[in-house]
Order: C-alpha cells, then structure tokens, then sequence
C-alpha cells in the first residue's frame, strides 16, 4: 500500500511518500498505526499523539476502524487548517 | 466551480462569472480570505500552504454539492490557493449566486465553514521562532458542526424550495 | 466607506479597498445584489430606482456606524445605484472587512437587512402591464427586526470584542 | 413647511415638492396627515390608507405622533424597496 505524509507528520517521519508491504494481522487503519510505531524512529514521533493524527483511505476521510488493504492510497495528515 | 492553483484570483472577474448571463441571480454573496500579518501574538512575514492534491479536488466538489443540495443556488464558485503566501495575499473566496438573499448567506459561510475543516490544507507560518504549523482551531470544528444540525434527513429530489430549519434569517 | 451614484461599480477593485494596505484584515464578506428578470410571476424589463437624496447617506452612515458599534470590523462599504437598471445590473454592494470572518459574514448580512428597510429608496419595475412599484416585502421586515433581538443594551466605547450574544455562529 | 412626495405618494399626490403654511393647530405628523387629506383630490388619495405612508421630519425617520413646525423638511414615501 502506497503512504503519504502530510503537514508536520511528513516531517517527523522524515519521509513525504513510500510504498509498505504490512503483515497480514494489519486489516485496518488502527492496526497500520500501531504497526507504523513498531518502526520506531521518526513514525514513532509522528504517530505519538495518535488524537492528533487523521488519515484518508483512497482520498476519503475515515476513523481508524476503516480497513485498509494492499493497492489503498492512505494518507496521514494532522487537522486541517485551510480556508 | 472549483479551482486549486498557486495564483492569484480576480475577484471582480470571478463574481462575475457567477451572475453572467444568469437574470434569475438576485444576489451574489463571498468571503474572501487573506493572510494576516499577525497570529495570535506572533508576527508572520508569510505562509506556506500544504495540500493533498489527489483529495483535494473531490473534497471541494463534495463541499460544493451539499451547498446545492441544501440551499436553491444557481451557482457557487471555490478558489482555493497553496503554496507561499505573504500578509495580505489572498488565500480563498468562496461564493454563492442565489435568486434569494438568505439562501446566497447560508451557503456562501457554509462553504467557507466546511473548507475550514473538510479540505486538505495545511498552513505553515513564518514567524520570528521559525517555521510553526498552525494548530486547527476547535472554533473551527464548532463552526462546521452547526451546519449538521441543520442537515436534511431526506435530500430532496429537486432543489429545496425552503430554507433549511433551525437556522437565522427570514425568507426571502 | 458609503456611496450613492446612478454608475455601476467595479466590484474588485471595491473589495480591494477594504484591506488594502491593511494586513490585520484576515476576511472580507461581500454582498452584491442584481436585477432580477422575474418578480412573482412577472417578467421585468427593467427597473427604476428612486430615492431620497438628502436622507439616503445619513441613513446609510447609521447603518454603517451601527455595524461598526456591534462588531469589531476594520472596514465597511455600501455602494447604492439609482436611476434606471435593467436585468443583471449591479444594484448594491455591501462588504466588511475583519481580522474574523464570524464578524465579517454577520456585519454584511446586517449591513444589507438593515439597507432594506432603512435607506430611502424604492423600486419602480416595468412589467408587461405597466410600471408598477414593488411593495415592501414583510420578510425583509423580519430579517431586519432579527438584529433588534441582538442589540447591544448599552454601546461599548471601544469597539466590542466579543460577538453579539444570541445570533449563530461560533467565534474565530 | 416644506413637503416632498416619493415613489407613488409623488403620482397620487401630482406633486414632488411642495411649500405649505397649515393651520396652527397642526403641530404632529398625524395631525398634518389629516390636513393633507381635507385638501382633498390627489392628497386624499395619497393619503388614503394610512398603514402604507411613512413619513420623515427633517431626512429622520419618525412616528405620526412626533412634532412638525415651520421650517421642517418633511417627507412622505411608502415602505422602503432598496437593496
């Protein structure tokens, strides 16, 4: 599955996109979280205050129960301030 | 209308879009935003706004359809600018084109409302300390949140010839 | 700032204005009103504005300097037209510039409720059957009285800093 | 005092602008209302529903009870249709 970073999580995880190949227990979007901590370093940064962190799977807001599956395009990206 | 581009707009040109050729538009009613030079006790000397260009598109075509879903609009434009920005350049305008006053009101703070808190932009501010994402505003959230008391239970198959209920403002 | 001339107006260039060299301004809310080419259920042709000349721009001040009692605006704008205008001309711009939008949104729609059943003017519309003068609307009574509710019982001296008590919306 | 007519007070009445010397006894807006309509012909009919005439003293906006006296600039209109 193909992850995009966004705003200040693209800078604590050091990284703006990349391809991930999860085991196969992760089937939804909290257990990709959990799974992208377990990498430790700047994704462990960037997903410590997991209430400040929201995610889009294949361009749509969802909560962290969605299911995620290899092809999805999920995007983390802190609350948005546009306007 | 939706656009998303690093330039800026014609506020004058792009209003009138909305209402051309259109003799049934009695009022056209828009918000423009603009960077300030100030946030909170910080001095900004610019920002840089972040987008999710593959989300951002449909984002505003769906902040775009429930406007018309709920008010009886005739046209309703979304520009919204990334990239580097310095005080007093504009960010966004948001307008609604209506034969009825309220209705061009409700929709035209309703898109700007949902924008605030549906649209995938992020905000980076230059300021004396450095670089600081702007933290999302719960004012915000409550802003977008009164607009779903409002939300019809059963879209109508046709504009809706009422305004919506509950909220301010005589009809027209 | 208030004008009242038979000319129209270029609505960018206007908005321009309120925030121009002005970088606190962080939203500028705008309402232009047109010709519309239906009236109930009949087809216009044009419409002749009369007014009153003497009272029109002290009863426009009032309308601006009360909004800038209620809210904390940087800058308002009324432009009237008068004389003869045909379907899609401009009519009227209303606008007001804040560091808020909630201000900027609620001091424009009150800008143009109030306008409505203020300034001394009134509309001569030719329809098939003839001119006709086009009665005041009670709706437009009612969405000026809605600000009567909002009143402030007594004025700040310094313009106020939290929003009026009772209308919608949530602060910035 | 002077007296001007707008919208369709000005057609029923014939007149825009006119300078009138009313009895003494004519001190509030009611009073010269009444006045206006003992004068008979298009002023009756201007006059004649009272709950569409609306009236300034001196370019304010005002009740049929406040005062009128020589000098003031008062003006008759229907509801106002601006915007």
């Amino acid at each position: 599955m193909k992850i995009l970073y966004f705003a200040w999580l693209r800078e604590k995880a050091g990284i703006a996109e990349e391809d991930v190949s999860p085991p196969e227990t992760v089937t939804t979007v909290a257990e990709l979280v959990e799974w992208m901590k377990s990498r430790g370093g700047g994704f462990a940064e960037a997903f410590a205050d997991e209430g400040m962190v929201r995610v889009a799977v294949n361009q749509e807001h969802v909560r962290t129960d969605h299911p995620v599956a290899a092809g999805d395009e999920i995007a983390f990206f802190p609350p948005i301030t546009g306007g | 209308m939706i656009r998303v581009q690093a330039e800026d707009f014609d506020v004058g040109r792009e209003l009138e879009k909305l209402s051309d050729g259109n003799h049934g538009v009695g009022g056209v009613c828009s918000f423009v935003g603009l960077v300030r030079d100030i946030a909170g006790d910080k001095t900004i000397k610019a920002m840089t706004l972040e987008h999710y260009p593959e989300m951002t598109e449909p984002a505003l075509a769906k902040i775009e359809a429930e406007a018309h879903d709920r008010w009886p609009l005739e046209e309703t434009l979304i520009i919204h600018r990334y990239g580097r920005l310095e005080p007093g350049d504009r960010i966004v305008l948001v307008a609604a084109a209506s034969a009825h006053r309220e209705a061009a009101f409700e929709a035209c703070h309703f898109l700007i409302d949902w924008l605030k808190t549906q649209a995938p932009f992020w905000k980076l501010e230059e300021t004396p300390d450095g670089g600081q994402w702007v933290d999302a505003r719960s004012s915000d959230g409550r802003a977008a949140e009164r607009w779903l008391a409002d939300k019809p239970q059963d879209k109508p198959q046709d504009k809706p010839q009422d305004k919506p209920k509950g909220k301010p403002g005589a009809a027209e």
